[in-house]
């Protein structure tokens, strides 16, 4: 029983895990049908901010809470206006704009701070114990704040005039640009608001990952998947296929081992794809955000 | 009607997209020879009914015969190859290609390479394409890009013609030649056109169907239907 | 077969010979070639930047002392970014482009394995200075890290004996993790205890979670960890977090090469137990001025050192040694000179080539982590690699030039 | 129709090449020439990918999947029997089998767009996980043992029916050059077949080919089957090149290396992409031989200019500059020709627009 219990809660941080790494990449893909291959490197940026903050005194709270959305967010803003403008409706371009932008920090990041950096951060808020079995408190807190961070996206789209856009762009994308919504300055906001929620997301995995310029790569097609299997809405793309391919992730990673826990959220990932072409949104829920 | 003469008919067809139904139990026939006109206002149904007998929709009820064939559900390959031409409302055309190429495509589906551009050459100058036989299409006027799409149509010399809006967002000049092309085509072929243009359907029409809210509401000449209050007052109920 | 791979050397060389190589050559000849092939970019950056800084280190120390045979050595250095088609691309411009002497080159066994043939071929005498699951034989390669027969020999009873005979093994799945989850195994048993699972993971999973809830199941005395990579290091992150470290010990045969053991934090990291043939808290003399010498020459930017970083500087001195003895760089009087027993006393203590597998004897030490530094507990001095002498003798059969997978699991005394 | 003046670029580029072929060992190191072979397998890849996605319009995420197996098969086959021809077919036909099933699978399911670049790159990327699993020694095909990570070895080719005369290096890089120069011919004859014309229609407008009869499906998967075994080929030279096979043939970076080398050489020809890929394995390379920049922060520098500045790609931006100037004297020509039939109409009063 301990064990059901303990395994249910580490199931539901393996989803909520992929949910963070997603959330960004879905809101700048969903949103603005751009293509980030540096999202990886984003989330590394985030790790580095607090790595770099909590290295020079900042408490780890403010680094991962303030600094890591901050900074990220800042650099998402810059990149877009000095690189990502130029290419709306110019989706595979995109793709190749962002690798070189996901070479160019990756490039950078090491020659500035070289090939590792050391870190003094752990794990905050100790451990919780489940009869036999011990969790992570900061994971706990990290399934509490994925669920806030939905929450606080879906407000955004809901109730402010960025939201409104997207909701237009989500259901109708040439549209509601033929319509000239000032999408110059929304799309800025957007992609900046989508890196500083990567931002945001790398820094809450500083404690508890490895941070290193070149661990982008191992995030980023696990994020691309997940986004594209959600479909087009934003928050429930992202909310149920995170919930299905975390959770087969995690049951058969748990039953067999890890090669075959990544192989089966690949495989369902496929299958899904099959079954719904265009996303489980594409499908189910289309209405939703 | 001579049940041998009828090479296409749709039996208690049904179109429903969630809650609404945009086609509801149509029974519809039409004779070998024909040159069929559907119209109605918009949202009368005929567009999505055009679309469940090209294939492009799958019926949520009921049957659609070619020649006494089911081919419900099938795919709008599957019907083209049974020798059928169509010609949707948006204008369909393979944009980066020239007027030549796209014209060859259809005529090739269908014959021989030498046939094939002896019949693309003949298309192109039974529409007077030939200034723009090597332009890239998507460069094309709006009316020429119709032709253009007509003239796929015409390459493949199908026995069966199915045309939605053939002279939508064309001057009136190019309306008239499209008519005149259309009454051409009949020579050979049975025909529904799908049409806004009241004038252009006295212009090529015999007999005429009247869609209204997803059903049939009544089938005659176009002197009749003008006459008919009930069609009047769909139509200007509409348009009030 | 065999007569067209003679033509095709004897081709090599002649048309090395018959082209304007052979100015190159008269020129070449008052600089010595030493070619490094390390990755400097992309993931395997952790392992070869140190590596890379060392070698500079070494050449330039030798040539600061008037080079070797009164010629200065020219080192040049490629940086094949963590890609095999890279590895095998320099290899050949090292061997028939720059016409190098001796090539120190290689961190993954697929990257040596790319390139051993290429070596071979061209005959051109080749070092590869990084700690691997052993099996080589192979007369123009020296392997000079250490292998698990080693360093696992000694690691498993000392911390079986400190923490109990449950031992839940965890490694990166691949032949390096695989092998040494074999010798994990086997001394487990030969000393009693027992393995409980074996877990292996690709090396890009960062959500441990599932195994660690394994492990609290399973409940065992101590955890073995064969992991690799930046990716891994979040295990032990999340190990600690889940408040495991301080119930359930761990070592490893792998923690701390790439400089992991800076990566986590102090509470995180403290406790666990390491063996290798080097670390950079080695207390002697030797040592100390070896390590200050590296401080000084890089400054604050200096990364820490560790075995490959150490074995690389090693590597260079034993090969210059041997230079040296023979008085020549012609590759097969360096070799033999190299086979004949030659030896260096560097940071990490004696390292002497082993004659029947062209390995070397060292010595490992065992060390406990403590706020992010190593504290020496037991040093074994002038250990051989027992697992690949299982598997090669080159003094009764000099021709061989094989690496097999299988060499490596019959070392670990598993037949297939 | 213009088929010979297309054509005849066609002949110019492989004359080209066929030249490059003969003198490259005359004027390159023996080094470089062996490292051809692998550029030559890779641009291959580039080749293959440039006919299902240029002119398929099918965007194949993971090419490299059927890049990887054709190596992989090439590798085992070849281990096994002792001999590269029979392996060579073997690589050809697995990786079109594979594509045949993966094909049915996505173009029958009506997958498109994003989603189906997103289903190709999951495939390689499950074949990269697996294959990564295969270090135990249980792995084994016939005699290969599949090596897990460190990947297997590639067996030298070897001349035809004669397993025991191993080719030269030289050899090699005919062998490959011809193969991608045959290649590049098949591909520009293949794209003005009927069938090829039919796939660029589907391209541009899959709905209009449907109701012209066409089954767009069958042409789609049909094309991307001719590209994987094309991919296929490009993986036997790459890993006789290398001389080894890993599983990163698999990996995201290699799926999207593929795609950078199909932009920056231009979506819609054939050529731009093998060029591309040259270049930029020639830049990558250099920037291995230097140590004063880190190569990831020029290679980044490099695709964020280009794609700022050659948005269109490199090849198709050459033949525009060519058409602007087509395209004056054509409007030139034909300006003189209206000024005629004016002048010819003035005199007739013939009805305009009939």
């Amino acid at each position: 029983m301990d064990l059901v219990v303990s395994l249910a809660l580490q199931i539901l941080y393996g989803i909520a895990n992929l949910a963070l790494i997603s959330l960004g990449l879905a809101i700048i893909f969903g949103m603005m049908r751009v293509i980030n291959l540096a999202h990886g490197e984003f989330l590394m940026l985030g790790g580095y901010t607090v790595v770099i903050a909590t290295n020079n005194g900042v408490n780890i709270w403010i680094a991962m809470l303030v600094l890591a959305p901050l900074v990220v967010g800042v650099i998402g803003v810059v990149v877009e206006r000095l690189l990502i403008r130029w290419l709306y409706g110019r989706m595979i371009d995109t793709l190749l704009a962002t690798w070189g932008l996901s070479l160019l920090i990756i490039g950078l990041v090491t020659s500035i701070f070289g090939a590792s950096t050391a870190t003094t951060i752990s794990p905050p808020l100790g451990v919780i114990t489940i009869g036999s079995y011990t969790s992570s408190g900061y994971e706990m807190f990290l399934i509490v704040v994925t669920v806030l961070l939905l929450v606080a996206v879906y407000a955004t789209l809901k109730l402010t005039t960025l939201g409104l856009v997207a909701r237009g762009t989500m259901q109708n994308a040439e549209m509601s640009s033929a319509l000239g919504v000032s999408t110059s300055r929304i799309y800025m906001i957007t992609f900046g608001l989508g890196a500083a929620v990567t931002g945001l997301a790398g820094g809450l995995l500083a404690p508890i990952t490895g941070i290193l310029p070149t661990i982008g790569a191992v995030y980023i097609a696990k994020a691309f998947i997940t986004v594209i299997s959600g479909g087009m809405a934003i928050l429930a793309g992202t909310a149920t296929a995170s919930a299905l391919l975390g959770g087969v992730n995690g049951i058969v990673a748990f039953l067999t081992g890890p090669t075959l826990g990544e192989v089966a959220l690949l495989v369902t990932a496929i299958i899904l794809l099959r079954l719904m072409p265009r996303g489980i949104t594409g499908t189910l829920f289309r209405k939703s955000l | 009607m001579n049940r041998a003469e009828i090479v296409l008919e749709t039996r208690n067809l049904s179109m429903h997209f969630g809650g609404v139904r945009a086609v509801d139990r149509v029974d519809f026939s039409l004779s070998e020879n024909e040159l069929r006109c559907l119209i109605g206002p918009n949202g009368a149904g005929k567009s999505t009914f055009f679309k469940c007998l090209t294939g492009q929709l799958r019926p949520t009820a009921g049957d659609v015969l070619i020649r006494d064939v089911d081919v419900t559900g099938r795919e709008p390959h599957e019907i083209g190859a049974l020798g059928v031409g169509i010609k949707t409302q948006v204008p369909n055309v393979f944009e980066g290609l020239t007027t030549e190429e796209n014209i060859w495509i259809s005529a090739r589906r269908w014959h021989r390479s030498s046939r094939a551009r002896t019949l693309t050459t003949e298309t192109i100058e039974r529409l007077q394409l030939g200034d723009v036989r090597s332009e890239p299409v998507g460069r094309l006027a709006h009316g020429q890009r119709q032709w253009v799409e007509l003239g796929m149509v015409v390459a493949a010399e199908p026995w069966l013609v199915l045309l939605d809006e053939p002279a939508a967002g064309m001057t009136h000049e190019e309306t008239v030649r499209t008519a005149e092309l259309i009454r051409e085509i009949n020579r050979t072929a049975t025909l529904i056109v799908v049409e806004h243009d009241m004038q252009f359907i006295r212009m090529i029409s015999r007999r005429v169907t009247l869609f209204h809210e997803g059903g049939i509401l009544m089938e005659d000449t176009m002197e009749a239907i003008s006459a008919d209050a009930r069609a009047r007052q769909v139509y200007l109920g509409h348009r009030a | 077969m065999q007569l067209k791979r003679r033509q095709f050397l004897a081709s090599a060389s002649a048309a090395a010979l018959a082209s304007p190589a052979i100015i190159g050559r008269a020129v070449a000849a008052d600089g010595i070639k030493f070619v490094s092939i390390l990755d400097q970019s992309n993931g395997l950056d952790i392992y070869g930047k140190p590596m890379v800084e060392t070698t500079r280190m070494a050449v330039d120390e030798i040539n600061a002392a008037g080079g070797l045979l009164g010629r200065p050595i020219d080192l040049k250095v490629y940086d094949p970014q963590s890609s095999i088609q890279l590895y095998t691309q320099f290899a050949t411009q090292a061997a028939a482009g720059d016409r190098a002497d001796v090539v120190h080159a290689g961190i993954t066994s697929a990257s040596r394995e790319a390139i051993r043939p290429t070596f071979s071929r061209f005959r051109v005498l080749y070092f590869y200075n990084v700690l691997y699951e052993g099996g080589v034989c192979d007369i123009n390669n020296f392997c000079t890290g250490s292998t698990p027969a080693q360093t696992v020999e000694k690691l498993v009873p000392y911390t079986m004996n400190k923490w109990g005979k449950k031992v839940y093994i965890i490694a990166a799945d691949y032949n390096y993790g695989q092998i040494t989850a074999q010798w994990v195994q086997k001394y487990v048993r030969d000393n009693g205890g027992d393995p409980v699972a074996t877990e292996f993971f690709p090396l890009d999973v960062t959500n441990f979670g599932p195994t660690i809830k394994k492990i609290q199941q399973a409940q065992p005395d101590m955890v073995m960890s064969a992991l690799v990579g930046g990716a891994h290091v979040s295990f032990y992150r999340q190990y600690a977090a889940a408040g495991m470290n301080a119930s359930i010990p761990i070592a490893s045969t792998t923690f701390g090469v790439g400089n992991e053991h800076k990566l986590i934090s102090a509470e995180e990291g403290n406790g666990m137990i390491c063996a290798y043939s080097y670390f950079e808290e080695v207390d002697n003399a030797t040592n100390k001025a070896f390590v200050q010498r590296f401080r000084d020459r890089l400054g604050d930017d200096a990364p820490a050192l560790n075995e490959l970083a150490a074995r690389a500087y090693e590597g260079a001195y034993i090969w210059a040694e041997a230079v040296r003895q023979a008085g020549t760089t012609e590759r097969m009087a360096v070799i033999e000179a190299l086979r004949s027993g030659v030896y260096y006393d560097g940071p990490s203590g004696r390292v002497q080539i082993e004659p029947k597998t062209n390995h070397a004897n060292q010595n490992v030490y065992l060390a406990e982590l403590k706020d992010q530094s190593f504290q020496i507990l037991e040093t074994y001095e002038n250990q051989p690699p027992t697992d690949t002498l299982l598997v090669c003798d080159l003094v009764a059969d000099p021709n061989q030039s094989t690496f097999k997978f299988e060499n490596g699991l019959k070392a670990a005394g598993i037949d297939i | 129709m213009r088929l010979s003046r297309d054509f005849r670029g066609t002949l110019v580029i492989a004359v080209c090449g066929l030249a490059f072929t003969l003198f490259a060992p005359e004027v390159l190191e023996f080094f470089t020439i062996i490292t051809l072979s692998q550029v030559i397998g890779l641009a291959i890849l580039a080749l293959s990918l440039a006919l299902v996605w240029g002119f398929g319009g099918i965007l194949c995420f993971g090419q490299t999947a059927f890049f990887g197996l054709g190596a992989y098969a090439y590798a085992v086959t070849a281990t096994n029997i002792g001999g590269s021809t029979g392996a060579i077919l073997m690589a050809i036909l697995v990786a079109a089998a594979f594509a045949a099933i993966l094909g049915y699978f996505i173009f029958y399911g009506r997958v498109s767009d994003v989603y189906l670049a997103i289903i190709t790159l999951t495939v390689a990327l499950i074949l990269y996980s697996l294959t990564r699993r295969t270090s135990g020694p249980e792995y084994k095909i016939g005699n290969a043992l599949l090596g897990g990570f460190n990947g297997t070895a590639a067996p030298p080719l070897n001349l035809p029916g004669d397993a025991g005369t191993v080719l030269f290096p030289e050899d090699t890089f005919y062998v490959a050059m011809i193969a991608l120069i045959l290649a590049y011919v098949f591909c520009c004859w293949l794209v003005r077949t009927h069938f090829g014309r039919v796939c660029i229609a589907i391209r541009e407008n899959e709905t209009r080919a449907e109701l012209l009869a066409y089954d767009i499906r069958l042409y789609k998967l049909g094309i991307f089957i001719i590209g994987a075994a094309l991919a296929g080929l490009g993986g036997v030279f790459f890993c006789v090149g290398v001389s080894r096979v890993t599983p990163d043939v698999f990996s995201l970076s290699q799926a999207a290396v593929a795609i950078i080398w199909v932009i920056v050489g231009g979506r819609g020809t054939l050529i731009g992409p093998i060029l591309a890929t040259f270049a930029l394995h020639y830049l990558t390379a250099s920037l291995g031989s230097q140590a004063l920049l880190n190569a990831n922060l020029v290679l980044g520098t490099v695709l964020i200019v280009f794609v700022l500045l050659v948005p269109k790609g490199v090849v198709p931006s050459i033949i525009d500059l060519a058409d602007i100037r087509r395209q004056r004297r054509v409007a030139r020509s034909r300006e003189r020709r209206l000024r005629l039939r004016r002048t010819r109409n003035g005199n007739e009063t013939a009805g305009v627009g009939k």
